[in-house]
Formats: structure tokens, C-alpha cells, sequence
């Protein structure tokens, strides 16, 4: 172990640490705003929507995130796409996670008993409120633990960014490995930082979990 | 510019080394159900010292990367005497990680179910094993079964790590694929198909079991 | 004061798959009255009153209320979401499960449908809420989360939360079926009140008492089919049909003490 | 000992990348490649049966810290820092820097051309070591770098890079197999040559290993079979050095 | 014949938070008897029956049944989860909200006690189940999810699966609630019969005129204390406390018609 070679690498790991948090930040919350609308489409939209957003879910969600930025990042100018690294690298990312966010949010909202719904409709309450105020809320009573689940799956495929050359923690430590031979230090890097940015997520998602399902301890 | 020809020649070779993909996701899935199923009883046990287990378990397997944790297995526990082969080593590592995931999906589900079915059950004196199994458990993972689905998708595309123990799976062959012939765009979608179809039939009987047990 | 509706059900169907849990129901409740639905458990009580807010789409026959059909626009046309909206703004309901929203406290659930339905600001809304829920005796529960209420507290914040938007026609399906007698009397009283500012209400109802001293009409269900309708006076004491005389045995024999 | 090891097992343990051709390749799953054949060679000198397995480039040098394998003979590139480390057999490969240009535009055709362009290097290769220095003393180049080199040239054939700096016997054999997207620079190579060569570890257990490869390799330029394979996989033989060199 | 518990309750309390639910309750609820818990919404009923198979930790005082401790071993000492599995084995609850198991039928809300805690087998369990709803009037409906049925229904199934166990103590809580008169005197007639065989009941009710037929003595809640235990003659009769009388009047007159 030599910590001298983060006197060198440090600034430069911290740097690609802080790209990471950005594009997993956007990446996340994007993504999740489009798996919601999806979401939702899929729950009021016209049938042939609903068929066309169920393609478009599982051919996402069942093709590797390498591909898909392969094919946006080199595969795009073929057709006349020319974006630089760090959008791609975004727009990827939140296209990569939006099915994911939309089936987690579509199992949430199963998981809200009907009659809640029943007693909002029958009060006239229109379909944009009872999903933000009824469905959303109860909703994510059960998908919190899944949604935080895949955010932090996300923190790990921004890794990937690597292969179109954004600057990310991956792409600063493989370089710092390949050109001192310092593998388990760069390793540990990696591990120590994506520890703590998991750990903080995971400790957000409980916080918010306590929070929302506070009132919910049901009895008889 | 697209070659076809390439395209459609590189299936031979992914096929072949989608046995290793399909290996190693089903095995490791099957072990992360398992142990997912496990560990989130354990969080939701009152005994203290489980649920610390259970929230450090979590912890690190969803703190650590998959492929360190690939790396320690393989390549650390030689150090103290301990030698796996690769593809157990692969197999093990997936479901553990897995289960870490699955069981953090079960407890939010479960979470949703309204507290008076257990003590429905609790009164007559049924056992927590039973009860678990029996009320639930078939609930609950009929709730989770999308976010459920979701992560054995995952699974599936991430086994594409074990590469680093020298398991020749699909994203590894499709590698070599594109090393030889220069073509990484067409290999790539050729590697993306056979990972679609594999995710199809997932995908599928998660919808189908979501619908027949939807009560 | 505001109009109350009328409703107009005729020859009404409703199947759950093979299972036909209504009969060619024909039921008018007038407005500004109280009708009360007795009958067996499973007789369709519940499913009738689903109906007329159109939860529950019927298969054949028309649900009328204010003339105006509610559910669909012609033959086999379904309504615009917006229309039923605006037509279930009228009607309110209080649901034999309760069904409130477990994550809203007591004054929440019933400010819920001011502020979203009626547009009411927030302080207004709380205001009207705590009123609603003071007249059927809830005032120091209103910052209780529902599992935080006994069975009965939670039936009166549904009652509440119904009677608060003031619509002009209320179902209500076993509004006192958690409540001790004490409680019934109030909220029969809370009803009569309702009932006396021009409000239709729609009753499904087990406790015959209630039905004798509320109703203006009763209306009999059994199986599906609706046996009989009538005056209360008619249907309890002079009953047409033995299929009722039967069933007001029983509670007779059982409730004397 | 480790060739006294390796001796009672009857066989060698080896790593390497298997996608980068002509060195190492799968076809349809069967390993091949001028290192196999090179390899294949050495072990029948050394006596025992070679055991080749896949590792992603990235575990390799790792790997071999631990003891998982006994050599690597993915071409690894003989310089001064690695030198440090590990121990290098004798030279398998010429490893001199060269240049690849889209075929379709000739804004790049010899290698000072680079000056003020963009060219996509692999990260942490002695030949992104030779570009830096090289574009400097051009007056500056952008470099960009990627994980391998199969993105540099995905790049460049999506236009976004004017260049890619790689070793050259995997341009020519880039160049060879997709002529119509990719051309070699005239002259192809720049910079001083280099050599790869095949990394063990450098302890005393294994300094036997090590001089018992090399005799291996210095026995086959002897008889011809190194020429041979050379010829089979590259189209020619280069001159390679009979003794390590010390950069 | 099984012999039935007796259930001793000394000085409880029970607190949500800062709110006591229970205060010092006392009460003996002989073996083979049947006692009815009545009082007002809010008063403490569900909570003191829960007590009695802990499914509420209570704070202080002790609940025994048959002479056990239920609970606790000794002074703050928590009993094994395997020890209250045993007792709670031979008590049954019927619980105000139902809570059936929504992904089994019927029949198999019934069937499952029997299977996983009595060990019978699939078909055995089957026919006494099946038996079981033929008592509480749901022979054709064995085969519908809760979802599929109506209010009554559902308390029915609960009730089956209740005394299907074969329990010797019954807590039941508001079991009539959904029900229709007739159904109420077929249920009265089940638990009639049950507190013949053997089983100690212990019923939170409103229905005044239930308590007065089955009840072997009938305890009077209010605002979480025990305001009188007595015959069922006494409390309806010659109710010692005006709190008591004033709960009865409103009773009698909504229920006269
Ligand atoms: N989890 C809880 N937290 C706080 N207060 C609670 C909780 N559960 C119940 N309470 C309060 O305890 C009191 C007693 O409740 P309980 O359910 O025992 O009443 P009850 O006599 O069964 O009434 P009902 O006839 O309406 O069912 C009520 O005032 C209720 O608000
Ligand atoms: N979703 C459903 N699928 C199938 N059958 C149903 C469904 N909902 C209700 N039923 C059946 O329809 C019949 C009428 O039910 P409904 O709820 O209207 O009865 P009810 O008169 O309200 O009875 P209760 O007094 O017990 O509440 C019942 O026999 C019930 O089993
Ligand atoms: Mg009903
Ligand atoms: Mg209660």
C-alpha cells in the first residue's frame, strides 16, 4: 500500500468522483421522472400507447446499458446523432433507467388497496390529484425500498460512461492503475467512494421511509 | 457502413457462451431468492442482533461493486487458503449480491402489507415460519413481482462481470467478437439480441405469474 | 339551500362474470328523502349503491340522476371522465370498509375533497373539516392518523368526510355498523339534518330501528332482485312478502330485552 | 521454485486478454493467435501442457501478483517503469507506435499531420506515452484516451477523432481487415521502436522461469519457427532483439 | 369435550404514547361462559381484547389465562415466542376488520389454521373447513376471494375460520356487525352451541338485544375503565351507573318500531 500516489491522483479522483455524483444525480432523477410518466401512461394512456410504451420497456430494460451507449455514442453519427460525451452519457443514462423507475412505480401503485382510490373518485376528485395525492404517496409505501434499490444500481452503471470517455471515478482510477501499477490502492479508491455514496443513499431512502410510513402501522 | 454479415456471423459464437450467461444468472438467482428471502426476514425479525446483520449484509453488498466483490472472492481467498473454482465462485458471488437487492424489494412490499393479516395469523398460533410462507411471502412477491422482475433482468446483464474470472459469457465473446473483426456496433446489437430474448422470457413470466396470482 | 337529486334506476343488470348480483332493479329515490335498503347479506345491497355512482359500471338497464344518465352518454358509450367527475361531485358516499387514506390524519381525510374538489383554501378547508368532524364527536381525535382510531372513530370520519362536501345526494352503506348507540343516535340525528336541507340520501342498513325512524321509504333486496319497496310503516309492519317477514322475525326475537 | 513447480504439475499457467488480434483472438470460441502459437512452441520446449485462459486485461497484472497464473502472454509492451515490477521475457512482437486514419478523408496522411488534431490513444499504454511526447514536440495534439482500443477506432470511424495512435502490428491488421473505413498513416509508425513481451513476476522463485522461457524463445529464432509464426500472423518478420532491452 | 379457560385480569394498562387506553382494569371472565364487552366507540374494547392474546403489550397488571401468565414469564421478563405460539393456539379472534387473507379463497382462509396449526392433512382440513362456512350459511361461496364478497360474507369466513380451530377461548370483536338479522340469530345459534360444547367467549358487541340473549354477564366500558360487571339482567336492566342508563336510552329508542 503507497499513499504517496494519491498525493498525485487525488485532485484528479476527486474531480472524476465529482462527475460521477453529477451523472448519476441527473441521471436518476431524470430517469425517474420519465419512468413515472411512463408509468402513468401505461395506467390511463390509450391502448396502442400503453402497447407501444410496453415495447419500448422491455427492449430497454432488456439490452445492456453498454449497448445502448455504444450505439448512441458511436453508432449515432451513422444516422446524423452527434453529442458530445457527457450528454450522451446523460441521456443514456436516464433512457437506461426509466423502465426500471416505471415498473417499480407501476408495482407501487398495485399495492394501493382500490377502495382508496374508489373513495377519491367518489368524491369527484380528478385523476391528476388522486395520483398525487392518494396514489403517489400510498404508492410509494412499497416501492421506496425498490427505487432506492435501483438508484444505487445506477451509481454502478455510470461506470459505463467510461467506455464513451466522460471523465467519471472509473475513468480517472483505470487511469491511475494503468499508469502506476497501483491496482488494490485503485481499487480501494473505488470501493471507498462508491461505499460512501451508497451508504448516504441508502441512509436517505430510510430516513424517507420512516418519514412516510410513520402513520401507516395499521390496526384493528 | 452496417455490416449484416457480421451481424448475424457473430450469433454463432454468443450463443455458445450464453450457456455461461444463462448458467450464472439462474443459479445466482435462484441462490438470491433464497438467501433475499432469508435476510429479509431477518431484518424484520425482532431479535436486534438479525437485524443488524441483515442491515449490515445489505450494507456491503450493495456498497461494494459487484465486480470487487467477484475480485475478493477469486482472487483474496486464495490468499488465506481458500480456492474456489471460478464458475462456483461466479455463481456465488451473483446470488449473494443479489440477494442483498431482493430482500431490500421483499421488505418494502411486505411494508405494504396491512399488519392485521400476520396477527390474523400470530392469533391462532401459527408459526412465524408458516407465517412467512404462507401469508406473506405469496403476497408479497406478487407485489413486487415488476420491481422483482426488474432486478433479475439486472442480474442477468451484470453476470457479464464473472468475465473477470475468466468465464466466456456473452459480453466476453462479444468482446473477443469485436477485437477480431473490428465491428463492435454490429457485434454489440447481435449481443444486445440474445441478452433481449434472454430478458423476453423473464419479462414474460413475470407478467404472466403477475396476472394468474393477482387474486 | 341547495337542490336535491333524484335518482331513476330501471331494469338494472349487473353480472360478475357468470354470477348475476343484480336482478332488473327498478328504484326511484326521490329527492330531499331518506330510502333505506335492508335485506340479506349478499343480496346486492352494496353492489346497488355502487352503481348509482357508477364504481361499479352496470351491464344493462340506467341509472338516472337529475334526469341525466350517469355513466355512459348513449348505448354502449361510455362518458367522458370528466362529466362523471363532475356528476360524482354531487354524489357522496361512505363506504362499508371505510376505504380512508391511512396516510392523512383525521381532518386531512375530510379537508382532502374541500381543497381538491370544492377548491377551498387550505384554512378554509380545515375549518369546515374540524366542523364536520365535531357534529359526529371527533374533535380531540381530528390529528389521528386512521391507525391511531378504533373501529367506530374511524366509520365517523368517513361519515365526516362525506357529509363535508355537502353533495346532494348521499349513499351511505352501513354508516353505523361500528358505532355503539349512543354514536347511531347522533349520527342519525347529524342525517336527519342533512335530510332536512335537501339532501337525497340512499341507505344500506341492517339495524331496523334505524330504518323506522329515518326512512321515508324501504326498499327490500333479496338475491339480486329487489322484493319490495315501500313506506317504513308498510315493509316492517305489514309486510307483502314472507320473504321480509321472515327476516324481520329474527331481528325482533333477538333485539327485545 | 516456480520451473520446478510448473515441471511436477506438467503444466503452465497462463493469462491473457483474448481480443487483440492477430496476438490473441476467439473464434467462435476457440482461443488463437500469433501468442498462442508462440506459446504452444515454448511450452513443448519447456515440457508440459499450457493452460490458456481469458482474463480481462485489467486482472491480469494483479493476477499475476497473487500467484493465479504463472505468466501473461497477452503482448505487454517493455517499458522502463514496468521493467520495475515485473520480468519480462524476450521480445515476441514489434510494439512501435503507429497511426490509423479514416480511409474516407486525408487530412491525416503522415504522422505530423496530428498537429493541432485529436487522436484517440488507449489509456495507459506505452503508446499513449510515445504520442504525449511525440505531440509535444509537434507543438500539441488532443489526445483522447479509452478504455480499449476498440472505442478509439469506433470513434474515428464516427468522425468524432482524426487519429488513432496504436501499436502497429494491430493497425495493420486493422487496416487489413477493414480497408474500406481504415488507413495506415505514410510512413505508419513514429517514436523509437518497441518491443512486447511476455510479464511474469520478478522474485527469486521464479528467475529459473524466466531464463527457461527465454532459452525457449532463443531456440525457436534459432530454427526458424519464429520467423515462421511471424510470417503466418503479421505477413512479415520484424528484427527482434535477442536479449531484453533495458526500455 | 375440551375443557374451556378462565380468564383473570388484574389492574391493566395499556398506553399509545402518551394516551391510556386501558386504565386498571379488573375482570374475570368465568370458564365456559359467555361475557360481553359493550360501551361506547373509543372506549377501550378492541384494545382489551387484544390484550388478552397479546397482540397489545400491555404495561402493567397481568392477564392470565387458566392461571398462565400470557405474555411475560415474570416481571418484565418477555415470554418465547414459542411458549405464546402454544397458548395462543387455544384462543380464537374474530377481528372487527375481518382480516382475511386476500390471496386464498374461502374455504382456504379457513383451511390454513387447520393445516399449519392443528397439522392436518390437505383434505381433512378441506372437508372441516367447508364444514365450518356450511354453519355460517356460505356453502356456495367457498370458492370466492375475499374480494369477491360482500361485507357479510367476509365476517362470515372470519367467524369460520375462527371456529374452525376449535379454540377454548373466543375473543370475537363486533362479530355481527355486517350481518343482517337473520344471519345474526344463525351466528347466535353457532355460539350457542360452542359455549355449550366448552368455549369460553368473550364478545365486544353494540347490539344490545345479542348481549342480553347470550351473554352470561356483560361488563360496561367507558373512556378505557371498567364502569360495571354484572348479569346481563342487571347492566340492561337496573344499570347501577347513569352512565349506563344514559348509553340504554338512546338504544331503545331508535331500536323501538
Ligand atoms: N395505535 C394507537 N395509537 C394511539 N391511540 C390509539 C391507538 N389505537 C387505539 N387508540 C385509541 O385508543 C382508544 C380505544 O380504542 P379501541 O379500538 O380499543 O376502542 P373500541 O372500544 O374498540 O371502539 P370501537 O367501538 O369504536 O371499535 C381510542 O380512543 C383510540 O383512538
Ligand atoms: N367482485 C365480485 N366478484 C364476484 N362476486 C361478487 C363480487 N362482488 C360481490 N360479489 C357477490 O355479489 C353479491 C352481492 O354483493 P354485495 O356486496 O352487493 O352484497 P350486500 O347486499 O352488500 O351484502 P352485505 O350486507 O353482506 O354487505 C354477493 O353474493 C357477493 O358474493
Ligand atoms: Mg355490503
Ligand atoms: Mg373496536
Amino acid at each position: 500500500m503507497e499513499l504517496s500516489v494519491f498525493q498525485d491522483y487525488g485532485p484528479m479522483l476527486l474531480r472524476g468522483f465529482g462527475v460521477t455524483i453529477f451523472c448519476w444525480l441527473a441521471g436518476t432523477v431524470l430517469g425517474m421522472l420519465l419512468g413515472l410518466l411512463v408509468a402513468l401512461a401505461q395506467r390511463y394512456g390509450p391502448r396502442p400507447l400503453r402497447w407501444l410504451l410496453q415495447v419500448y420497456i422491455e427492449v430497454i430494460r432488456g439490452t445492456p446499458f453498454l449497448v445502448q451507449l455504444f450505439v448512441l455514442y458511436y453508432g449515432g453519427p451513422l444516422i446524423g446523432l452527434r453529442l458530445d460525451a457527457l450528454p450522451a452519457g446523460l441521456l443514456g443514462l436516464t433512457v437506461y433507467g426509466s423502465p426500471y423507475f416505471a415498473e417499480i412505480f407501476r408495482s407501487g401503485f398495485n399495492a394501493v388497496p382500490i377502495g382508496q382510490i374508489e373513495a377519491a373518485r367518489a368524491i369527484g376528485m380528478a385523476e391528476p390529484s388522486i395520483v398525487r395525492r392518494i396514489l403517489l404517496p400510498l404508492g410509494l409505501v412499497s416501492a421506496l425500498p425498490a427505487l432506492v434499490n435501483f438508484s444505487i444500481i445506477l451509481t454502478k452503471e455510470t461506470v459505463i460512461l467510461s467506455i464513451i470517455t466522460v471523465p467519471e471515478l472509473m475513468y480517472q482510477v483505470q487511469r491511475m492503475s494503468t499508469e502506476t501499477f497501483r491496482y488494490l490502492e485503485a481499487n480501494l479508491v473505488l470501493a471507498l467512494f462508491f461505499w460512501g455514496l451508497v451508504e448516504t443513499i441508502s441512509r436517505a431512502g430510510r430516513r424517507l421511509e420512516t418519514r412516510i410510513t410513520r402513520h401507516l402501522i395499521e390496526r384493528v | 457502413m452496417f455490416s449484416t454479415q457480421t451481424f448475424f456471423d457473430s450469433f454463432g459464437p454468443l450463443f455458445w457462451a450464453a450457456r455461461y450467461t444463462l448458467l450464472v444468472s439462474g443459479l445466482g438467482i435462484a441462490l438470491g431468492l433464497v438467501i433475499g428471502a432469508l435476510v429479509c426476514a431477518a431484518a424484520l425479525s425482532r431479535v436486534r442482533a438479525l437485524r443488524r446483520f441483515a442491515a449490515l449484509w445489505v450494507s456491503f453488498l450493495r456498497g461494494v461493486p459487484l465486480l470487487v466483490q467477484l475480485l475478493l472472492m477469486y482472487y483474496l481467498l486464495p490468499v488465506i487458503g481458500i480456492n474456489v473454482p471460478a464458475i462456483a465462485a461466479a455463481v456465488i458471488t451473483v446470488g449473494i449480491c443479489a440477494s442483498a437487492y431482493i430482500s431490500e424489494i421483499w421488505r418494502g412490499a411486505i411494508g405494504a402489507l396491512p399488519p392485521g393479516q400476520s396477527e390474523a395469523a400470530a392469533a391462532i398460533g401459527m408459526a412465524p415460519r408458516d407465517i412467512w410462507t404462507r401469508i406473506v411471502l405469496p403476497q408479497a412477491v406478487v407485489m413486487s413481482l415488476p420491481a422483482l422482475v426488474n432486478e433479475l433482468i439486472l442480474l442477468v446483464k451484470a453476470s457479464s462481470l464473472v468475465s473477470v474470472v475468466g468465464i466466456l459469457e456473452v459480453t466476453r465473446a462479444s468482446q473477443a467478437q469485436a477485437a477480431t473483426t473490428f465491428r463492435p456496433l454490429e457485434v454489440y446489437l447481435a449481443a444486445a439480441c440474445i441478452y433481449l430474448l434472454i430478458n423476453l422470457c423473464l419479462a414474460g413470466l413475470g407478467r404472466y405469474l403477475e396476472h394468474r396470482m393477482a387474486v | 339551500m341547495v337542490q336535491a337529486s333524484a335518482v331513476e334506476i330501471r331494469n338494472l343488470d349487473k353480472f360478475y362474470g357468470p354470477f348475476q348480483a343484480l336482478k332488473q332493479i327498478d328504484l326511484t329515490i326521490p329527492p330531499g328523502k331518506v330510502t333505506c335498503l335492508i335485506g340479506p347479506s349478499g343480496s346486492g345491497k352494496s353492489t346497488l349503491l355502487r352503481c348509482i355512482n357508477f364504481l361499479e359500471e352496470y351491464d344493462a338497464g340506467e341509472v338516472r340522476i337529475d334526469d341525466q344518465l350517469i355513466g355512459y352518454d348513449g348505448p354502449g358509450r361510455k362518458m367522458s371522465a370528466r362529466k362523471l367527475r363532475q356528476m360524482r361531485r354531487s354524489i357522496g358516499m361512505v363506504f362499508q370498509q371505510f376505504n380512508l387514506w391511512p396516510h392523512m390524519t383525521a381532518l386531512e381525510n375530510v379537508a382532502e375533497g374541500l381543497i381538491r374538489v370544492r377548491g377551498l383554501g387550505k384554512a378554509d378547508a380545515a375549518t369546515r373539516a374540524a366542523e364536520a368532524l365535531r357534529k359526529v364527536g371527533l374533535e380531540d381525535k381530528m390529528q389521528n392518523h386512521p391507525a391511531r382510531l378504533s373501529g367506530g372513530q374511524q366509520q365517523r370520519v368517513a361519515i365526516a368526510r362525506a357529509i363535508a362536501m355537502e353533495p346532494r345526494l348521499m349513499l351511505f352503506d352501513e354508516p353505523t355498523s361500528a358505532l355503539d348507540p349512543e354514536l347511531v343516535g347522533e349520527v342519525l340525528q347529524v342525517m336527519k339534518t342533512l335530510a332536512g336541507e335537501g339532501m337525497t340520501m340512499a341507505v344500506v342498513t341492517h339495524e331496523m330501528g334505524f330504518a323506522a325512524h329515518v326512512a321515508d321509504q324501504v326498499a327490500f333486496m333479496e338475491a339480486g332482485e329487489l322484493v319490495a319497496v315501500d313506506s317504513p310503516d308498510a315493509i316492517l309492519h305489514n309486510p307483502s312478502d314472507p320473504r321480509i317477514s321472515d327476516f324481520l322475525r329474527t331481528y325482533h326475537e333477538r333485539n327485545a330485552f | 521454485d516456480l520451473l520446478e513447480d510448473v515441471k511436477a504439475a506438467g503444466k503452465v499457467v497462463t493469462a491473457t486478454d483474448m481480443h487483440y488480434a492477430p496476438f490473441d483472438m476467439l473464434n467462435n470460441g476457440t482461443y488463437e493467435g500469433m501468442t498462442k502459437d508462440l506459446f504452444d512452441e515454448v511450452s513443448k520446449e519447456l515440457g508440459v501442457e499450457p493452460v490458456y485462459q481469458d482474463i480481462p486485461w485489467p486482472a491480469e497484472l494483479p493476477g499475476l501478483e497473487v500467484g493465479k497464473f504463472d505468466i501473461i502472454i497477452a503482448p505487454v509492451t517493455i517499458t522502463p517503469e514496468r521493467q520495475e515490477r515485473y520480468a519480462f521475457g524476450l521480445p515476441i512482437a514489434d510494439a512501435t507506435v503507429g497511426l490509423v486514419r479514416a480511409a474516407a478523408s486525408d487530412a491525416v496522411s503522415k504522422p505530423e499531420d496530428i498537429a493541432g488534431k485529436t487522436v484517440g490513444v488507449q489509456q495507459g499504454t506505452a503508446q499513449f506515452k510515445q504520442l504525449e511526447a511525440y505531440g509535444e514536440s509537434l507543438g500539441g495534439v488532443t489526445i483522447k484516451e479509452y478504455g480499449t482500443t476498440d472505442e478509439a477506432y469506433a470513434d474515428l470511424a464516427a468522425g468524432r477523432l482524426d487519429a488513432v495512435a496504436g501499436s502497429f502490428p494491430n493497425l495493420a491488421y486493422l487496416v487489413k481487415n477493414r480497408g474500406e473505413t481504415f488507413a495506415l498513416t505514410e510512413p505508419a509508425t513514429f517514436g523509437e521502436p518497441k518491443y512486447f513481451a511476455w510479464a511474469m513476476r520478478k522474485d527469486d522463485n521464479s528467475a529459473s522461469f524466466v531464463a527457461a522461457v527465454n532459452e525457449a524463445i532463443l531456440k525457436m529464432h534459432d530454427d526458424g519457427r519464429m520467423t515462421q509464426i511471424q510470417e503466418k500472423w503479421l505477413g512479415a518478420a520484424p528484427d527482434l532483439p535477442r536479449e531484453v532491452p533495458a526500455n
